[in-house]
């Protein structure tokens, strides 16, 4: 059940080259969120639409998000400062379902956080976990020293080579998965479009479960305006639905997802 | 003395005038997690169509100035779904449920019609004024004729109440008004949402897939009470207003204008909560201003 | 390289495509205190009439959700006056100067069309469109047949090109500029203000005396550019874009749309110096995605 | 000549029941705006309007305005922080002119700041002046000391009598008036309609040529609009017109105006 709170700014940081972490306080939504699930905040009077971010990692009544500054609502969101309170709905969506005992987290850019607390959620449970992460430069990359604490092991590419391997993420997951088809028996990804489509493809090949987080532009958030949707293949791989990104998702079966209605 | 907000509205009795917008607000589910539904006036539900639709492909969103354009296009369960999953649901609180419908045809507006007056909804919206899909929708709304014809329609066959949602796109709304008043139409909703438009500059392409989409949002909000009150004061049966109100002083406007009930959209979007808060509002100012109901102020304005 | 910025407009040469809106620039004697004129592609006069008009009754203005409702209703010195007082002062920059006028009968719209072309305004703005008087204006631009016979009427006797402005509160936009179109207009502009209203909850008045009044600014934006595109695909002739561009990203959104100039209107209220910025900002954009000109973006947008 | 400039806010102050004093550094303006001017003022992205507020008092580089919170505009202007930037266009509109030689300044409400300046100037130009200053109640007093030491004398209404005479400011005025008509060879006055219109009344009847400072409604602010007109009698006296408060005003002969047109 989501809730819509008012909540404290304990601190804002800039991490990344235009990254920027928040941690706010709220015992209701920190008390209930999981994994791969999302917040939606009111970025000032002057924009209409919350803007969707997912839950990097809790503490205690503390939740941090991780964003990117882009537009106008997260660059709001960048200005906040310590003790301001900031209008947050959520925990919102569905989350990752750590139904593996061997995850492999692949994650891009911006689509990095969520991983963490998968990462983290899936360590405590006793599974295995480990993470690809790709970044487009060395000043983009964030969260290593979290992930390393969390996982096995974590490999990181740049797509100019400035950090760990040069070229992409799937590249390091078809390395991986082409080495050893058992380092694995789930993988959990997030990042572009792009990216998550190669992922899911490449999932396929070797026949690997795979959950993939999307993002779409929404509305309400919680799943009653119908504006979030992404194609889905109907039970049975025939025909077409529409489901919500926001309430049926974010998290999607790598399968069911048609990328060229997303 | 707490003032009544209960308003008598096509012969029904709303406990409140507040309600919420179709499309906005689904089929209650989502927004019973925020508050008990029977504190609103009523819930206009989600647009219906005689199938089951998919609506128009994403994006379907984009931000505008005090505004958002949509391009769901009547995604649904289709008119029976609706019936057998989502009505049992709603009927389990005390509030007026609205069920709002669209066709592609006359035929098909008369058949919903039918069916959703026997399963006893409280009134029927009908909706000729989408501007998201081709067939139908829009298409009635914008000629006086085939507005004329579909309230007839559904009017020949509905046992409840029926309201007729006109669109703004129109050269003269009161013309339309006119012609569903005098087909028989027992009430009346306005605005739907303003054709409009985005543009991806980096992309070069439209931000909606659909290229345009609908506006709604405080953007619309005084366009709304304009055609608000030139409707008002063309017929005679009862307008329910909408478009962009997003706090009580909006609602209280529309009232002045005229409005008998007012409908809350897209400002769910922003706040959950916001139909709730309107209606404290509405009542904080009737209390303020000594007025015992809706009636001291509706179609008030001085305009000497 | 630095891109180029010129356009050809209906046959003229504009150094820039950005102008700024009639009616709210007045004769740009006030803004020339804030820059030199000459840095503008061309300026929309205030609306001429052909005797002085008063104008509407105060309060004439009003604020709404990132827009104004303005009730002024053409208060003008008449089209002589501004031949000998004001056409003088504009000449002396090197800008182009395009005369807005309104008639109450198509006569009227000839002879001013006479006189101003005479007098040598580089362009005529026929404006057809004007939400807030009674007679002419609006009543010209929501019929096809009059709007065409009015801009035969100017047509016949200007030799300057005329530029028909539009009116956005019409069923369909697209059917008055292929009218225009047919009867000879050189080019369209686009579009004038949606007429609106708000209301003093505290009064229970009207908040423009005139109680209705057109919006502009922002929140009309997605309106515009929609019926601008809408336009610019039926019409082959050229077309002004306006209607809440208050920053470069609008402007380049218009041009995406099909729009050769733009005007800016209402942010020149909240920034004098909005147009020079836009124009700065249209020039970065170009640059930066290595455009020669705007002939490179002008109606590219990507629908497929 | 306006200039349109981002100026450092020194100090906001509440200085009575709702009533604000703001101090901002501008030498630009400081520097050429004259009694009975007003700035318009940028109150933030979420509104579209600047807002007009008349200049109280200048100090070197520095600009004084008091301000009354009505709305969303002057709402935001007063929870400006010191050394926060505001956009300010001004000097803007025709001032008071000094031409008497014994100024009455009769001032109702948020109408009493303007007149300070106009107080200060005069006294400077060694002409007497003195005021009679009216509010609604003791807790709406201000700017007593600042006048008191511009003027040779200050007499002080409030509508319900919790300091000063019981009554209005007008009825200070007849009083005085009656008791001697020469008194005062100008009178200045800014206020609410009702009253201006009233002192307007009283002035021609006993034939004293009278300043009003108007409020209305504005857009550009600088005279290209005329969103902001108010009915003025036309020259001769016969026929009416339209000015502009902003350009042609907001200070006009209370002979020309016309009261049930502004
Ligand atoms: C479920 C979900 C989780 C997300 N998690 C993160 C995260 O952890 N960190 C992060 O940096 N970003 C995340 N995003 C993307 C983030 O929502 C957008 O970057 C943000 O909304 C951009 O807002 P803006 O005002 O800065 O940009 P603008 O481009 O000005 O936004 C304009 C409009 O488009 C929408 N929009 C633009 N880009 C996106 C996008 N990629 N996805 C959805 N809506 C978009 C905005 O919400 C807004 O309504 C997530 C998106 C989704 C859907
Ligand atoms: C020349 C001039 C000088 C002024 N000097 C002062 C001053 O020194 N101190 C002071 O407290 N007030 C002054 N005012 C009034 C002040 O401008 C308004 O109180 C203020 O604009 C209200 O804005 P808001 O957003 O708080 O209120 P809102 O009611 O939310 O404003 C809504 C709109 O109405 C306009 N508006 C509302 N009331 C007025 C008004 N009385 N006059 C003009 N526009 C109005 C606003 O500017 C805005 O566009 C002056 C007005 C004028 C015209
Ligand atoms: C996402 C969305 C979906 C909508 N779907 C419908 C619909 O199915 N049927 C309908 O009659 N109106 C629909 N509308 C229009 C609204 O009911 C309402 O008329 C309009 O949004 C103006 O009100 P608002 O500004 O308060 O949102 C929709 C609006 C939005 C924003
Ligand atoms: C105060 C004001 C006065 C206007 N007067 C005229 C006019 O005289 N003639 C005209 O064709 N348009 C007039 N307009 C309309 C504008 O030229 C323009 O079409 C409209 O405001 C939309 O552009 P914007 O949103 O950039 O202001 C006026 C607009 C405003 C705000
Ligand atoms: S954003 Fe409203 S349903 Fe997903
Ligand atoms: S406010 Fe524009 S002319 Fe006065």
């Amino acid at each position: 059940m989501p809730f819509q709170r008012n909540c404290r700014v304990i601190e804002v940081n800039q991490i990344a080259n235009g990254l920027f972490s928040l941690v706010f306080d709220c015992s209701d939504i920190a008390g209930s969120t999981k994994a791969g699930q999302f917040v939606h905040i009111s970025c000032g009077d002057g924009l209409l639409l919350r803007r969707p971010i997912s839950v990097c990692d809790l503490d205690g009544s503390l939740v941090r998000i991780i964003f990117q500054v882009k537009g106008s609502g997260t660059s709001w969101l960048s200005e906040r400062k310590q003790g301001e309170v900031i209008d947050v709905l959520g925990p919102l969506g569905k989350g990752f379902a750590l139904d593996g005992s061997r995850l492999l987290l692949v994650g891009g850019g911006i689509g990095v956080p969520p991983l963490l607390m998968a990462a983290r959620q899936a360590s405590e449970q006793g599974k295995k976990v480990n993470a690809l992460l790709g970044f487009a430069d060395a000043d983009k990359v964030i969260l290593l020293p979290e992930f390393a604490s969390a996982c096995d092991w974590v490999e990181v590419s740049t797509e100019n080579g400035s950090l760990g391997k040069h070229g992409y993420v799937t590249d390091l997951l078809i390395s991986r998965l082409e080495a050893n088809q058992n380092i694995c028996d789930l993988i959990l990804s997030c990042g572009p479009q792009a990216m998550l489509s190669r992922v899911a493809h490449i999932a396929k090949e070797h026949h690997m479960p795979c959950q993939v987080s999307l993002e779409q532009r929404m509305g309400c958030g919680i799943g009653a305006c119908l504006v979030c949707s992404c194609g889905i293949k109907s039970p049975g791989g025939e025909g077409k639905s529409f489901a919500r990104v926001c309430a049926d998702g974010p998290v999607f079966s790598s399968r069911e997802v048609i990328w060229d209605e997303t | 003395m707490k003032p009544d907000l209960a308003v008598t509205f096509a012969g029904l009795e709303f406990k409140n005038p507040v309600t919420v917008a179709s499309g906005t607000f689904g089929f209650g589910r989502e927004y019973s997690n925020f508050f008990d539904l029977s504190q609103l006036g009523g819930i206009c539900v989600k647009g219906l169509t005689l199938k089951a639709r998919e609506g128009n492909p994403p994006p379907r969103i984009a931000e505008t100035p005090m505004g958002i354009l949509n391009s769901v296009g009547l995604q649904n369960p289709g008119v029976d779904e609706f019936i057998k999953t989502e009505l049992p649901f709603l009927r389990r609180f005390n509030t007026r449920v609205i069920a709002n419908i669209s066709g592609n045809t006359v035929e098909e507006y008369s058949l919903m019609a039918e069916k959703l007056s026997d399963a006893a909804v409280d009134m029927l919206e009908v909706n000729i004024s989408c501007p998201n899909i081709r067939a139908g929708g829009l298409a009635f709304g914008t000629n006086p004729k085939s507005a004329s014809s579909v309230t007839k329609a559904v009017k020949a066959v509905s046992k409840v109440p029926v309201m007729v949602k006109l669109s703004p796109n129109v050269t003269d709304i009161c013309e339309i008004a006119l012609a569903c008043e005098d087909a028989g139409a027992d009430a009346l909703s306005l605005i739907n949402t303003i054709l409009g438009m985005r543009i991806d500059i980096e992309a070069g392409r439209p931000v909606l897939k659909n290229i345009t989409g609908g506006l709604s949002g405080p953007a619309i909000f005084p366009v709304a009470l304009r055609m608000v009150w030139q409707v008002c004061k063309a017929v005679k049966i009862p307008v329910m207003g909408m478009g962009g109100i997003s706090g009580a002083e909006d609602a209280i406007e529309m009232f002045f204008a005229g409005a008998r009930l007012i409908s809350v959209g897209t400002a769910c979007f922003k706040d959950p909560y916001a139909p709730l808060k309107i209606r404290q509002g509405i009542e904080e100012y009737l209390s303020r201003k000594n007025k015992a109901s809706l009636n001291d102020i509706r179609g008030k304005l001085i305009t000497d």
